[in-house]
C-alpha cells in the first residue's frame, strides 16, 4: 500500500469493512480449521514467535529459546508486560495452559493440537521462563508456532468458558478485541487501546490505527466481487480469479495475489488399490492431465503452476525438482506397455474386461470447479475414465477417511515444509487407529526416514538437502499430480493503506492499516 | 314421435377448438424442446462436453452462436443437451409424484377409517415439511445427482396428489353415478375400475400437465443450489449457478439457461392450463 | 333497539366460540401427532444415511484431527449409543421443547434458529405483505376489464413461471450490478431487504394474483353483487365492499402454499442475495449433516406448518360465518 | 298524466345473439304487470336493462326507454346510480344467492339506505327493523343480526324484499321471486308482494309459471324466444289464449289434469294411445312394501337427526304411488331405503315378500336391476365420461344382454324416449336437460324393471319439458306396466301422475290414500295449507293468511 504514496502519513480513525466468503462457525483458533482464522488470528491473538522473510522463527510473544540437542526440549524466554484483553496476564503459566486447551479433546481441535502432537509437558522455570518436553524430536515446532491456529488466548478466559462459548467469545492479546458475533452474518472487532506488542517485523507498535473491524461473509462470489466494487466494503478475501483482470483495471482497487507456504492444489492417487497402484498408471495419468490448461481455465492466469509437492514459496523448496509435464503421448504409451490396450463402446480403456476407471468423490456445492471438468476430459482423450461423484460433505469425509476412493483433490497449507510430513510419512496414512492426511497412502522407507532426520536438525544445509531428497522421490513416485500453487487472492480498496502481508500465511494484516479519508 | 326432439336446443359440441397465439406458440416450444431432448445432436452444433480449442469466453458468433463458457464449451449446444434432464426432470417426477400420489390418495379413499387416517396423517407429516426442505433431506440421505433429484422432487409432490385423489375419490364414491351403477346390480369391483377409478384420477391427470412445469422449475433449484445433475452433464441450473459465478465476465452464460428454464416452464404451463381449461368443460 | 341488537348479535356468537374453540382443540392434538411424526420420520432418514456426522463435524478437508478428539465428538454429541437410545433420548428433550446442539455451530439448535429467523421472518413478513397486496391491486384493478386483464394475466403468468433464482439474478442484475441503485448483498438496513423481498414475492404474488382474479371475476357473477349494483353501489365500491372478501378466503386457503412457497424460497432467496436466515441455516445443516440442526428445522417447519393451518382455520371463521354454524 | 314505465322496442344481444328481440310494454303506477315465458326467453335480461345493467358485453338498442317520463337511454352510470335503489327496487332471480353471504342481513338491507338517504347509523338500523317487520319477518333485531345462510329460504326472500323496498322505490322489479320456495312459502311471498301494489308504485313481476302470477298481476306478458307473443289482462289471457305458445303454456300445467291427460302440446306418440285406464282399477301383487321403517342420520354437531320415522308404505306392480312433501321432508331418504341403498334403523323392507337383509349378496344385485331409479339431477347420474351409448350399453349389460345385441336395443330405447340414434355419441354435458332426464328413462328402462323410482324427475325442467316427461313416463308405464314411485314436492304434479299418495313431513306420514281423495278431502291441516299454495289458473281470493303490510 504505501509504495503508491497516495497517504504515506497513517490516519487514525474508521472501521474497515471485509468481506469472507465462509463463517468458520468458531472463532476459537484452537478449536478450528478455516483458513478465515488465519487473518481472525492476528487481529485477536499475537503468536509466540513470527517467521522472518527467510522462513526461520523469529521473537514475538517469546523473545529467546533454546533447543536441546535431541530436539526435545525447548526453553523459551517471554516477553513481559503482555496482558489479555480480560485482564489476564501472559506469562509462563498462560502458555501452558494454552498447550493444553489445544490438546485436550473436549476442544476438538482439529489443526492447532495435532500442530504440537509430540508435546508431552512443560516445567515452569519462572513466571516468563518455560521449557516445553516432547515426546520426540519436532523441530517445525517452532514454526508451526507461528500459524494464527495457534495463537495465544487468554487462561481466564479458557478457564471460565465451556469450548462452545469459547468458540462465541474467544479472548486474546491482540490489537483487536471482539464486540460482536451474529453466525454466518457478521463479526465486529474494536481496538485495544493499550496494545503495544506486535512483533518486529511489522516496523511499528503501539495500537492499531483503525478504530474497528466489521467482516460480513458474503458467500455468493458475484456477489461478493459486486459489493467490493460498489464501495460497500474496502477489502474482500477469496477474491474469485475470474474477477482479477476487473480489479486489476480498477483505479479506486488494488490487487494481491500473494503464494502461500505448503502443499499445492493436488490430485492424490490412492496408491494402496488399483488402478493407482501400478506406477506406470500414475506416470500416464499425470502425462495425460494438460496442467497449463487447466491454469489458464480455472485460474484465469492468477496461479503458477506447481513444479512439484512443494509450493514455491516454501522454505528449503528445490526448483531444480520438476515434475514432468502433460504429454499425451507418452500417457498413451505407459497405459499400453501397463496392459489397458482394450478399448470399450465409449472409447474407454479396458484390461481383462475391467475399464480404467477412477472414482473421485468431490464435496457437492453449488459450483463444482470446473477443473474436475477438465481432468475428466483430458483423462478421457487418453481413454481413462473419471467418474466424479459429488456427494454431501459427510459422505465425502468419510470415504476420505476410509480410502475408499481413487482420486481426491486437496490444498495444504502451513508454514513449513514438514508438509511433506504431514502428508506423505507413512504414520500420515488414515486407519482405525489414527486419522491422517496422508490420502494417496503412500509408504516409502527412505521419505520416512528423510522427513524423520528433517524433523531433528535445525541446520539449513543439511534440511535443503534433505527436503530436496523428498522432493526428488516424490515426484519419481508420482503419489499425484500437483497441478498449482497455492495462492490466496485479495482486494482492498486504495483508500485502504499500510497492510502488512503475513509471512506465514501471505494474508493481510491489519494491525497498521488505516483509512485515507 | 321425433317431434319431441323439437325442444332440443342446439348444443354446442366438445371438441371445437379456438386456438389463440400465446398457445400455438407455447406448443411449437414444447415440440422444439421435445426434439432437443429426443434428437439434441440435430438441433447443436457441438458435443456439449467437448472442451473447444478456441477458448472459454468467447462472445456470441462465428462457430458459436452463443458464445462459449468457462471451460470453453459451445453454450448453444450445452443448452439444447441440457432439454433432457429438464424433461426428464419434469415427466419422471411428476409420473412417479402423480404414481404415489394416486396409490396412496386411492388407498385413503377406498380403505377402512383406520387405513384412511393413518395414510392422511403421513400425508400430513409429509405435507408439514416445505417441500424444498424435503427434497433436501432426500438428497442428503440419497446423494446428489439426477435421479435423485427427480425422486426428491416427485417425493415432495406426492402429498399433494395423494390428497387430491383421495378428495376425489371420496366425491365419486358418493356421486349420484356410482349409486346408478350399484343400482343396476353392479359388483363392487366394477364399479371401482370402472367407475371411480377413472374419475378419481381424472382431474389429478389434468393437474399434473402443470406439474411437470413445476417439476421442471424445483429440478433446477436443486441444480441451482449445487444438489441436482452432476457435472460436466449439460444441465440448466447447473449452468446458470456455474455461470453466476462469471457474470461479470459473460452474462450470457446467466441469461441463457434462464432464457430456457423460463420459457420452457411457461410454455408447459400455459398448455397444462388450456389442458384444465378444456377439461373443466371451457372452451374460450 | 341497541340492546336487542346485542342480543341477536349475542345469540349468534354464543355458538361460535364453542365450536371455534372445538376446532382448535382437535386442530391442536393433530398438530401434536404431526410434530411427532415429522421428527420421527426426519429421525430415522437421518440416521439411516451413509456418512458419519462425527467427522464432519471435526474432520472436514483441512482438518488433521487426532482419534481422541474424534471419539470425544462421538461421545460429546451421543453417537455412540444404539439408535433407539438416541431417539428416545430426542423425544425426551423434545418433549421439554429442548432441540439439542448443532454439531457445527455447537450452540443450541433453538438458539441457532432463534438467531436466524429475525431475517427470516423480515424476508418472510415483508415478501407476505407485498405479495397479498401486489395480488389484491392486480385483482381488484382488472378482474372484468378487457384490455387490462389480459396483460396482467400474461405478466402474472411469465412470472409465476419463471423459477425464483431467475427472477432474484435478473433483479440483482438489473437493479444492482448494472444500475447499482440497490445494495448487492448484506442484511442490514431497509434497502437491502428490497430484492430479497421482490424475488420472493413476484413469483407467490402472481399465483395469488391469478387466483383472487379468477375467483373475483366468479365473485362478480353473483347475484348478490348485481343486488348490490341494483341499489345504486358503483363498481369499485361493489369490488372491495362485497367482492373482495370473498376473494380473501381464497388467498387464507392459499396460505399453506404462501408459507410453504415462502420457506422453499427464502433458501433460494437467501443463497442468492447472501442473506443470512433459516433458509441458509437449512441448507447448511443439510450439506453437512448437522442432525440436531436438520431435526430441528423439520420440527420448526411442522410447528410452522401446524400454526398456520389453525391460524386459518381461526380466520376462515372469522371471515366466513358459514363454516361456524354449518 | 305519465306511464311509470314505457318500453318500445328494446333490443338486447350478447357477442351477436339477440336475446331480447323487441319488447314493448308500459307499465303504470298502482299496476301489477307479469312478464311469463320458458327458461331463456330473456324475461332476466329485460329486466335488468329496465335499470341499466344488462350484463357483461351486452348491445342494447331501444326504440324508447322512460321511467317516469324521463327518457332513460342517455343515462350516465352516475344517473342510474341515483335512479337504483332509490327510484327502482329489484330483487333478483335468485333468492339464496342474492344476498351477500358474508354479511348480516341487516347490513345489506340498510346498503341502499346508506347510500341514498342521509340515515345515520342508528336511524338505519331502526329502518332495517322497521322494513323487515313490514314483510313478515319475526323478531327483526334477531334477524338483522343473523347471516343468509341462517336464515330459511323464505325469509331469505322477504329480506331480499325488504333491501329492495328500502327506499320506498316507485318501480318494484320481482325475477322469479317464488322459484326457489316451498309451496307454502311461495303463497307468502306473493301475497307480500301483491300488499305492495296498490299504491302509487308500480309492480313488474317475472316468472316462467303463468299460474303463478294469474293471483296477483293485473296484465300479463307472455315471452318467447325474446319477443311478447301476447299482451292483455290477467283474465284474458288465461280464459282466452290468442298464441299457441300460449296455449302451450296454459295446457302444460299438471295440476289442471288428472292421471292419463296428455299435458304436452306435441302430438301423442301413436305407438302409445290410447293410454289405458288408471292403473288403480287393477291392483297388482305387490313388489315392494316397506314396514316401519325409520332412519335417522348424525348430524354436524354429532347429534343424530332422524330423517324417516315409522313409515309403512306398499307399492303394487303397474301403480304409481306419489309422495309429497316439503324439502327435508324424508322422501328421499325413504326412496333410498326401498332401494336398500341405505339399511334402515328399524322396520323392513320387503322386495317380492323377501327383506333386504335376507337376500345373499348375488340376490341382491339382481333384485336391484329390477328397481331403477331417476333422479331429480339426471346429470350426476352419469358418469361424465361415458357417451350415451355407454351409459344405456352399461345398464343393458346388467340386465345380461349379450354385447352383440347392445346397440340395436340402445337406439331402440332412445327411440322409446323419444331421442334418435345421433345422441348415441353424445355425453352427458352435451345434452339439455329434457334430454338428460330422457337418457336416464331409457337407461333405466334398459335394465327391464318392474319399478321405476322417480325422485323429483321433473322439478328442473321447464313447464313444456316437464310435460313431455311426464307424457313419456305414462306412456311407458301404460306401455310396459312399470310401477312408479314418484316423488315430487310439486302437488300438481304429483296430482297428475299418481293412483295413491302419500303425505310426508318431518319423516312421517301423515296421510295416505287415493290421490282422488287426498286431494279433494285432505284430512291433516298440512295437507290442507299445502292444497290450499297449489298455483291454479283462475286467479281466485287468496286465502286467509298473515297480514301484511308495508309501514
Ligand atoms: N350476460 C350474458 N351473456 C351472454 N348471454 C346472456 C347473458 N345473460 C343472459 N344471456 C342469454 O340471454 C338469454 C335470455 O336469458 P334470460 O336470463 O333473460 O332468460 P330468462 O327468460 O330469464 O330465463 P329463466 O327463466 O331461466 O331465468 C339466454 O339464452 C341467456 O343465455
Ligand atoms: N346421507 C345423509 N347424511 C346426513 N343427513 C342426511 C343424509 N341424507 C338425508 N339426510 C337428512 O335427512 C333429512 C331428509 O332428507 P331427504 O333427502 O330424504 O329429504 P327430501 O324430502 O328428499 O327433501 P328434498 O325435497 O329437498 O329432496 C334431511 O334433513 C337431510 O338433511
Ligand atoms: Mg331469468
Ligand atoms: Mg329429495
Amino acid at each position: 500500500g504505501t509504495a503508491d504514496g497516495v497517504s504515506a502519513e497513517p490516519a487514525r480513525g474508521g472501521t474497515l469493512n471485509l468481506s469472507m466468503s465462509l463463517d468458520p462457525l468458531c472463532l476459537d483458533p484452537h478449536a478450528i480449521s478455516s483458513d478465515v482464522e488465519q487473518i481472525f488470528g492476528h487481529i485477536l491473538t499475537d503468536n509466540l514467535v513470527y517467521l522472518d522473510d527467510k522462513g526461520d522463527p523469529s521473537p514475538w510473544l517469546a523473545t529467546s529459546w533454546e533447543i536441546s540437542p535431541d530436539a526435545k526440549t525447548y526453553t523459551f524466554h517471554l516477553r513481559e508486560g503482555v496482558t489479555f484483553s480480560d485482564g489476564a496476564v501472559f506469562d509462563a503459566q498462560a502458555v501452558v495452559t494454552n498447550f493444553e486447551h489445544m490438546l485436550d479433546p473436549a476442544t476438538r481441535s482439529p489443526l492447532a493440537g495435532p500442530y504440537i502432537a509430540p508435546y508431552e509437558d512443560s516445567k515452569i522455570i519462572d513466571d516468563y521462563t518455560l521449557e516445553v518436553h516432547l515426546s520426540r524430536p519436532y523441530v517445525p515446532f517452532l514454526t508451526v508456532l507461528a500459524q494464527g491456529w495457534l495463537g495465544m488466548e487468554s487462561p481466564k478466559a479458557i478457564k471460565e468458558s465451556t469450548p462452545a462459548q469459547l468458540c462465541e467469545h474467544p479472548v486474546g492479546s491482540g490489537p483487536f478485541v471482539l464486540t460482536g458475533y451474529t453466525k454466518n452474518q457478521s463479526v465486529t472487532f474494536a481496538r485495544r487501546a493499550d496494545y503495544n506488542w506486535p512483533p518486529d517485523l511489522y516496523k511499528r507498535g503501539g495500537p492499531a490505527y483503525l478504530d474497528g473491524i466489521k467482516v460480513d461473509w458474503v458467500g455468493q462470489d458475484a456477489v461478493r466481487f459486486n459489493s467490493l466494487v460498489s464501495g460497500q466494503y474496502q477489502a474482500t478475501g477469496y477474491l474469485p480469479a475470474q474477477n482479477a483482470q476487473a480489479v486489476k483495471s480498477n483505479p479506486a482497487l488494488e490487487y494481491h495475489n500473494n503464494n502461500r507456504i505448503g502443499w499445492p492444489f493436488t490430485l492424490d492417487f490412492n496408491v494402496s488399490r488399483a488402478p493407482f497402484d501400478d506406477i506406470d498408471v500414475r506416470r500416464a495419468f499425470a502425462a495425460s492431465v494438460n496442467v497449463p490448461a487447466i491454469i489458464q481455465t480455472i485460474g484465469f492466469g492468477q496461479r503458477q503452476p506447481a513444479t512439484g509437492f512443494l509450493d514455491r514459496v516454501t522454505q528449503y523448496y528445490d526448483p531444480n525438482v520438476k515434475f514432468p509435464g502433460y504429454d499425451p503421448a507418452k500417457a498413451n504409451q505407459l497405459l499400453d506397455q501397463a496392459g489397458w490396450t482394450g478399448r470399450d463402446a465409449d472409447g474407454y480403456r479396458t484390461k481383462d474386461g475391467k475399464v480404467l476407471e477412477a472414482q473421485s468423490p468431490v464435496t457437492q456445492t453449488a459450483t463444482v470447479s470446473p477443473v474436475y471438468n477438465l481432468i475428466q476430459a483430458q483423462a478421457k482423450a487418453v481413454g481413462f475414465k473419471v467418474n466424479v461423484n459429488l456427494l454431501p460433505l459427510t459422505q465425502v469425509t468419510t470415504l476420505r477417511y476410509a480410502g475408499d476412493y481413487d482420486l481426491l483433490s486437496g490444498v495444504w497449507h502451513t508454514n513449513t515444509p514438514d508438509v511433506l510430513y504431514i502428508k506423505y510419512a507413512t504414520e500420515s496414512i488414515p486407519n482405525d487407529k489414527r486419522l491422517g492426511q496422508n490420502l494417496s497412502h503412500l509408504s516409502d522407507q527412505q521419505i520416512d526416514t528423510w522427513l524423520e532426520q528433517a524433523r531433528q536438525t535445525t541446520d539449513a544445509a543439511k534440511l535443503r538437502d534433505l527436503y530436496g531428497k523428498v522432493q526428488q522421490r516424490l515426484v519419481d513416485l508420482v503419489p499425484g499430480v500437483p497441478i498449482y500453487d497455492n495462492s490466496v487472492l485479495w482486494a482492498t480498496s486504495r483508500k485502504l493503506q499500510g497492510v502488512i502481508t503475513d509471512t506465514s500465511h501471505a494474508t493481510p494484516v491489519f494491525t497498521y492499516a488505516w483509512l485515507t479519508k | 314421435m321425433s317431434a319431441l326432439t323439437a325442444t332440443d336446443a342446439a348444443l354446442p359440441r366438445a371438441g371445437r377448438v379456438r386456438l389463440r397465439p400465446g398457445l400455438i406458440l407455447a406448443g411449437l416450444f414444447v415440440a422444439a424442446v421435445v426434439v432437443a431432448a429426443l434428437v439434441p445432436q440435430l438441433l447443436a452444433p457441438h458435443d456439449p462436453l467437448e472442451i473447444g480449442a478456441d477458448g472459454a469466453f468467447l462472445a456470441p458468433g462465428g462457430t458459436h452462436p452463443l458464445g462459449t463458457d468457462e471451460s470453453g464449451r459451445d453454450v448453444l449446444s450445452r443448452m439444447v443437451y441440457g432439454a433432457r434432464p429438464s424433461l426428464v426432470m419434469g415427466l419422471g417426477a411428476t409420473a412417479i409424484a402423480v404414481t404415489g400420489g394416486t396409490l396412496l390418495g386411492l388407498i385413503a379413499g377406498l380403505g377402512s377409517r383406520l387405513t384412511e387416517s393413518v395414510v392422511m396423517r403421513l400425508i400430513d407429516v409429509v405435507l408439514s415439511i416445505p417441500e424444498l426442505l424435503l427434497a433436501l433431506v432426500v438428497i442428503t440421505l440419497a446423494g446428489a445427482g439426477s435421479t435423485n433429484a427427480m425422486f426428491a422432487v416427485a417425493f415432495a409432490s406426492i402429498p399433494s396428489y395423494a390428497r387430491i385423489v383421495r378428495a376425489q375419490t371420496h366425491i365419486v364414491r358418493r356421486s349420484i353415478f356410482v349409486e346408478a351403477a350399484t343400482g343396476l346390480g353392479m359388483k363392487r369391483f366394477t364399479v371401482i375400475w370402472r367407475h371411480v377409478l377413472p374419475n378419481a384420477i381424472r382431474p389429478v391427470l389434468v393437474l399434473s400437465t402443470i406439474g411437470i412445469g413445476t417439476a421442471i422449475s424445483a429440478g433446477a433449484a436443486l441444480s441451482f443450489l449445487g444438489l441436482g445433475a452432476e457435472p460436466p452433464a449439460a444441465e440448466w441450473g447447473d449452468m446458470l449457478s456455474n455461470g453466476l459465478q462469471y457474470i461479470s465476465n459473460d452474462w450470457f452464460l446467466v441469461a441463457v439457461p434462464s432464457v430456457a428454464i423460463t420459457l420452457t416452464v411457461l410454455a408447459i404451463t400455459v398448455l397444462g392450463r388450456e389442458v384444465r381449461r378444456r377439461s373443466e368443460g371451457r372452451t374460450t | 333497539m341497541t340492546a336487542l341488537g346485542t342480543t341477536g348479535t349475542r345469540l349468534a356468537v354464543r355458538p361460535t366460540a364453542v365450536a371455534i374453540a372445538k376446532r382448535i382443540g382437535v386442530r391442536l392434538i393433530a398438530g401434536v401427532g404431526v410434530l411427532w411424526g415429522a421428527a420421527t420420520l426426519s429421525f430415522i432418514a437421518l440416521h439411516v444415511t451413509a456418512g458419519d456426522a462425527a467427522l464432519s463435524t471435526v474432520a472436514g478437508q483441512g482438518a488433521n484431527p487426532t482419534k481422541e478428539v474424534l471419539d470425544q465428538v462421538r461421545r460429546d454429541l451421543g453417537l455412540d449409543q444404539p439408535l433407539y437410545h438416541q431417539y428416545l433420548d430426542y423425544l425426551g428433550r423434545l418433549l421439554h421443547g429442548d432441540l439439542g446442539r448443532s454439531y457445527q455451530q455447537r450452540i443450541s439448535v433453538s438458539q441457532a434458529i432463534g438467531e436466524q429467523l429475525g431475517q427470516t421472518v423480515q424476508l418472510a413478513v415483508a415478501a407476505a405483505v407485498v405479495a397479498v397486496l401486489l395480488a389484491i391491486a392486480a385483482a381488484v384493478l382488472t378482474a372484468r376489464r378487457r384490455p387490462w386483464r389480459s396483460i396482467a394475466s400474461g405478466v402474472e403468468l411469465t412470472l409465476s413461471a419463471t423459477p425464483t433464482f431467475v427472477i432474484g439474478i435478473v433483479l440483482l442484475i438489473v437493479f444492482s450490478f448494472t444500475l447499482k441503485v440497490l445494495p448487492v448483498s448484506g442484511n442490514d438496513g431497509p434497502r437491502a431487504l428490497i430484492l430479497p423481498t421482490l424475488t420472493l414475492a413476484l413469483p407467490i404474488g402472481a399465483v395469488l394474483a391469478q387466483v383472487l382474479r379468477s375467483e373475483l371475476e366468479e365473485v362478480l357473477e353473483q347475484p348478490f353483487i348485481l343486488t348490490a349494483r341494483t341499489r345504486g353501489m358503483r363498481d369499485t365500491v361493489v369490488r372491495v365492499r362485497h367482492a373482495l372478501r370473498h376473494a380473501l378466503v381464497q388467498i387464507v386457503t392459499m396460505s399453506g402454499f404462501v408459507v410453504g412457497g415462502l420457506l422453499g424460497g427464502a433458501v433460494i432467496t437467501e443463497t442468492l442475495f447472501v442473506r443470512q436466515g433459516v433458509g441458509q441455516l437449512m441448507l447448511s445443516a443439510v450439506t453437512t449433516k448437522d442432525i440436531p440442526m436438520v431435526l430441528g428445522l423439520v420440527v420448526f417447519a411442522a410447528f410452522v406448518y401446524v400454526l398456520v393451518n389453525l391460524l386459518v382455520d381461526i380466520a376462515y371463521t372469522l371471515i366466513d360465518p358459514r363454516l361456524v354454524t354449518r | 298524466m305519465t306511464s311509470l314505465l314505457e318500453v318500445a322496442g328494446l333490443k338486447v344481444a350478447f357477442n351477436g345473439t339477440t336475446v331480447v328481440d323487441g319488447v314493448s310494454f308500459t307499465l303504470e303506477r298502482g299496476e301489477c304487470l307479469a312478464l311469463v315465458g320458458e327458461s331463456g326467453s330473456g324475461k332476466s335480461v329485460t329486466t335488468r336493462t329496465l335499470v341499466g345493467l344488462p350484463g357483461y358485453g351486452a348491445r342494447v338498442h331501444t326504440d324508447r326507454l322512460r321511467f317516469d317520463g324521463t327518457d332513460v337511454t342517455g343515462f350516465t352510470d352516475r344517473t342510474w346510480r341515483r335512479v337504483r335503489g332509490a327510484r327502482i327496487g329489484f330483487v333478483l332471480q335468485d333468492a339464496m344467492a342474492s344476498l351477500d353471504p358474508l354479511r348480516p342481513v341487516g347490513r345489506e338491507i340498510a346498503e341502499p339506505l346508506a347510500l341514498h338517504t342521509t340515515l345515520n347509523r342508528a336511524a338505519r338500523a331502526a329502518r332495517v327493523h322497521e322494513l323487515l317487520e313490514s314483510v313478515g319477518v319475526p323478531e327483526p333485531e334477531v334477524r338483522a343480526a343473523q347471516y343468509p345462510h341462517q336464515l330459511s329460504g323464505g325469509l331469505r326472500q322477504r329480506a331480499l324484499i325488504a333491501s329492495a323496498i328500502a327506499c320506498e322505490p316507485e318501480l318494484l322489479l320481482a325475477d322469479e321471486p317464488t322459484t326457489a320456495l316451498d309451496a307454502t312459502v311461495a303463497l307468502q311471498v306473493l301475497d307480500l308482494l301483491g300488499s305492495l301494489k296498490g299504491n302509487r308504485s308500480g309492480l313488474l313481476i317475472v316468472s316462467h309459471d303463468l299460474a303463478v302470477v294469474a293471483r296477483l298481476a293485473d296484465r300479463v306478458a307472455v315471452m318467447k324466444a325474446g319477443r311478447i307473443v301476447e299482451l292483455g289482462a290477467t283474465d284474458a289471457v288465461l280464459r282466452d289464449p290468442q298464441h299457441p305458445y300460449t296455449k302451450a303454456l296454459l295446457a302444460a300445467v299438471p295440476s289442471a289434469h288428472a292421471k292419463g291427460t296428455w299435458l304436452s302440446t306435441v302430438e301423442r306418440p301413436a305407438a302409445a294411445a290410447p293410454v289405458s285406464p288408471p292403473a288403480a282399477a287393477q291392483p297388482g301383487r305387490p313388489v315392494l312394501a316397506a314396514v316401519g321403517l325409520r332412519k335417522s342420520f348424525p348430524g354436524p354437531d354429532g347429534v343424530a337427526r332422524v330423517a324417516v320415522e315409522d313409515v309403512s308404505l306398499t307399492l303394487r306392480a303397474g301403480e304409481t304411488l306419489g309422495i309429497v312433501g316439503e324439502s327435508g321432508s324424508g322422501k328421499s331418504t325413504t326412496a333410498r331405503l326401498l332401494l336398500g341403498l341405505e339399511t334402515p334403523d328399524a322396520g323392513e323392507v320387503h322386495v317380492d315378500g323377501t327383506p333386504w337383509p335376507a337376500l345373499t349378496p348375488e340376490q341382491r344385485r339382481a333384485h336391484r336391476r329390477r328397481l331403477q331409479i331417476v333422479y331429480q339431477d339426471p346429470l350426476g347420474s352419469f358418469d361424465p365420461r361415458f357417451t350415451v351409448e355407454r351409459v344405456i350399453g352399461e345398464a343393458l349389460g346388467a340386465a345380461g344382454h349379450p354385447r352383440g345385441a347392445r346397440r340395436e336395443r340402445t337406439v331402440e330405447l332412445l327411440e322409446m324416449v323419444a331421442l334418435d340414434a345421433g345422441h348415441l355419441r353424445r355425453r352427458p354435458l352435451e345434452l339439455s336437460g329434457g334430454q338428460r332426464q330422457r337418457v336416464a328413462v331409457a337407461r333405466a328402462l334398459a335394465a327391464e324393471p318392474e319399478v321405476i323410482v322417480c325422485d323429483e324427475p321433473v322439478s328442473a325442467l321447464d313447464v313444456s319439458v316437464q310435460a313431455q316427461i311426464l307424457d313419456l313416463l305414462a306412456d311407458l308405464q301404460a306401455r310396459l306396466g312399470v310401477a312408479y314411485l314418484f316423488i315430487s314436492h310439486d302437488l300438481g304434479v304429483v296430482y297428475h301422475a299418481s293412483d295413491r299418495v302419500l303425505v310426508m313431513r318431518d319423516g312421517r306420514v301423515l296421510e295416505s290414500g287415493d290421490v282422488r281423495t287426498v286431494f279433494t278431502d285432505p284430512q291433516h291441516d298440512y295437507t290442507r295449507e299445502l292444497l290450499a299454495a297449489i298455483p291454479r289458473l283462475t286467479p281466485q281470493v287468496a286465502p286467509p293468511a298473515t297480514p301484511l303490510g308495508v309501514g
